[in-house]
């Protein structure tokens, strides 16, 4: 298995439908805590994405795959998810650089720098109760299996076991950047809708990694 | 030529609202609206972001104005896309959006630099 | 019922687009847009604010949010023709106008009293 | 000569009239240091008032009068001068009451309240270039001419010439209210157009009052 630009464009694409399938889901949580839109927003975005890798054709490399990502989520999302994702997929593709497939070090230092951008772009910190929530254990669980001497479908199974946890976490917290902020304490009690989408996008890593196998 | 402005909200009738108001104390200011998703939903626009840039840059510099903070996001990416030779003269303001419009316009109007235009903007009270 | 809100602008755009912002984080929230002069012109209104004030009190009281000070001029002049029995539960916010309407929507969707609502409005800052 | 009814009436049709007349020049001055509407502002709004005189025939009382005209500068100006002159002429009603006619004593309380009313609506003080430098001098030069014994003419033409030189003192001052205080020192070598309003608005109350003598 390889995580090349096929993998790449398969996660993307299975992103997308995990998302349009998740898009009430993560609407109503975006209802409790903001303004119910983010299922909208990532079904938007990550349809557009899939609409543009379409027209583009087969991509050369993760890192070119990455780089239509952000732009495309960038222009098309239209909430605070799109400048996060968008600058989160664009440093994915500086740090892919032109390799032909991601080995693990490789990997480990591109979720690390997606997830540098949205601490860049949003300024949240762990505990802020932001998608920040998922992506910092995501990245913290990549690292210590990569350290562990894992391969690349291992790594990713662990970031996206630990976004997953991470967003589960978010529920007790009070929200201190986004929209939801502006709910101050009653803002507990609801898992951030970010942090949702972030798991998703995560397995979807991991599927497309297992089908690539 | 005066510095110029970009009005950046999730709202398109919002954007252009603050555009009409401000113009009517800076008549010589180019003020670009960029309200509302590509198809004018609610939200933001890269996009028209980066057009307003375009349209309001007229070598004296451009300040953005922006609602909430996706809006603040949004404005932040596009000035990344900006080339090295524009960027030093393209500035965020931090300021609430109608009242620093308004201080900011009027400022560009009498000739302020970006600087001072991002300054006005930044002092503006919550009214007058 | 929750509290209502009176978004006094002078510009008619502007008014419905703040009203269009702050009504996504807030759908159970009576939110009145009275924006520009009876035709429609740049200014403000004092009919097109009562009648938002008499649209946004359902017995909870109405917070208004204003743009420049000659909105707020007029605002305070419409809260003196209230009946005596309302007028004490008709607030003026000294906030900016998007953001602090805004955090008032959201206040007033979760619940707050009228001057609960009001600080929400006033300790609004630029930006969340 | 007699301050009543008929008197109040003609001085708002000529307050009218003068405000049509110098419509381009109040504007002029407003766009040196505002939002170029002022004369827009009080042609439409007077010229409202006398539409609703006629259509509410000959008053009874100059308090019904100024009642009147309060009302519709509230509603129709659309700008500062709205609220202002509307709270001037609403208070002025009040100070008016039920009298046929205004004597010395009651038409200086008449400006008095006026002006007060414009003190409590804007909150400005003398020097802030503002109309209430020509009100304020207009207002003691009302009260001396009355305690001098003089009568209601020579009080009324006290007050317009000091409005006059209040206005022509607002030129060097720097605005700390109104819109021409976004200017700061830019504001000043300028005349307040609201100054200018009011010096030919209480002209128009000496013409009504040579008129009805
Ligand atoms: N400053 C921030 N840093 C990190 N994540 C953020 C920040 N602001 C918002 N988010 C994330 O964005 C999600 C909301 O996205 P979305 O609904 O698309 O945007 P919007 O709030 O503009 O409608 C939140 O649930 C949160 O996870
Ligand atoms: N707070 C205030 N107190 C007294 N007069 C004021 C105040 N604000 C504005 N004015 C007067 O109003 C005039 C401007 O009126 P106008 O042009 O009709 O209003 P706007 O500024 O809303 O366009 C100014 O020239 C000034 O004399
Ligand atoms: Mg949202
Ligand atoms: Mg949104
Ligand atoms: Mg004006
Ligand atoms: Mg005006």
């Amino acid at each position: 298995m390889e995580l090349n630009a096929a993998w790449a464009d398969q996660w993307m694409r299975l992103s997308a439908a995990a998302l349009s399938e998740n898009r009430q889901r993560l609407t109503t949580l975006d209802r409790e805590i903001g303004d119910a839109d983010h299922g909208e927003n990532m079904d938007r975005g990550f349809g557009a994405v899939v609409e543009k890798l379409d027209a583009d054709g087969v991509p050369e490399t993760p890192g070119a795959v990455f780089k239509t990502t952000a732009m495309t989520l960038m222009s098309k999302v239209g909430g605070a998810a799109g400048p996060l994702y968008g600058t989160a997929f664009l440093r994915a593709s500086t740090a892919a650089g032109a390799a032909p497939a991601l080995g693990p070090a490789e990997l480990v230092a591109v979720l690390t720098a997606a997830r540098d951008g949205i601490v860049a772009r949003g300024k949240a910190e762990p505990g802020d109760k932001t998608m920040i929530d998922a992506w910092t254990p995501a990245v913290d669980a990549a690292v210590t299996a990569e350290a562990a001497g894992a391969a690349p479908l291992e790594i990713l199974t662990a970031a996206a076991n630990a976004a997953e946890a991470g967003l589960a976490g978010t529920e007790p917290l009070v929200a201190r950047k986004g929209r939801a902020s502006y709910l101050g304490e009653r803002s507990a009690g609801h898992l951030d809708p970010g942090a949702a989408s972030t798991a998703l996008i995560l397995q979807a890593a991991v599927s497309a990694a297992e089908e690539a196998a | 030529m005066s510095v110029g402005l970009v009005v950046v909200s999730h709202s398109r009738k919002l954007a252009e609202g603050v555009c009409e108001l401000a113009a009517q104390m800076a008549a010589d200011v180019s003020i670009a609206a960029a309200g509302g998703t590509d198809d004018d939903g609610i939200g933001t626009s890269l996009e028209k972001i980066m057009a307003g840039i375009a349209a309001t840059d007229s070598g004296e510099g451009t300040v953005l104005l922006t609602d909430l903070g996706s809006a603040v996001m949004t404005a932040e990416s596009a000035l990344e896309f900006l080339d090295p030779e524009q960027q030093p003269r393209v500035r965020m303001a931090d300021a609430p959006l109608v009242e620093g419009t308004v201080a900011a316009a009027v400022a560009a109007q009498t000739g302020r630099n970006v600087a001072e235009v991002t300054a006005a903007a930044e002092s503006a009270g919550a009214s007058y």
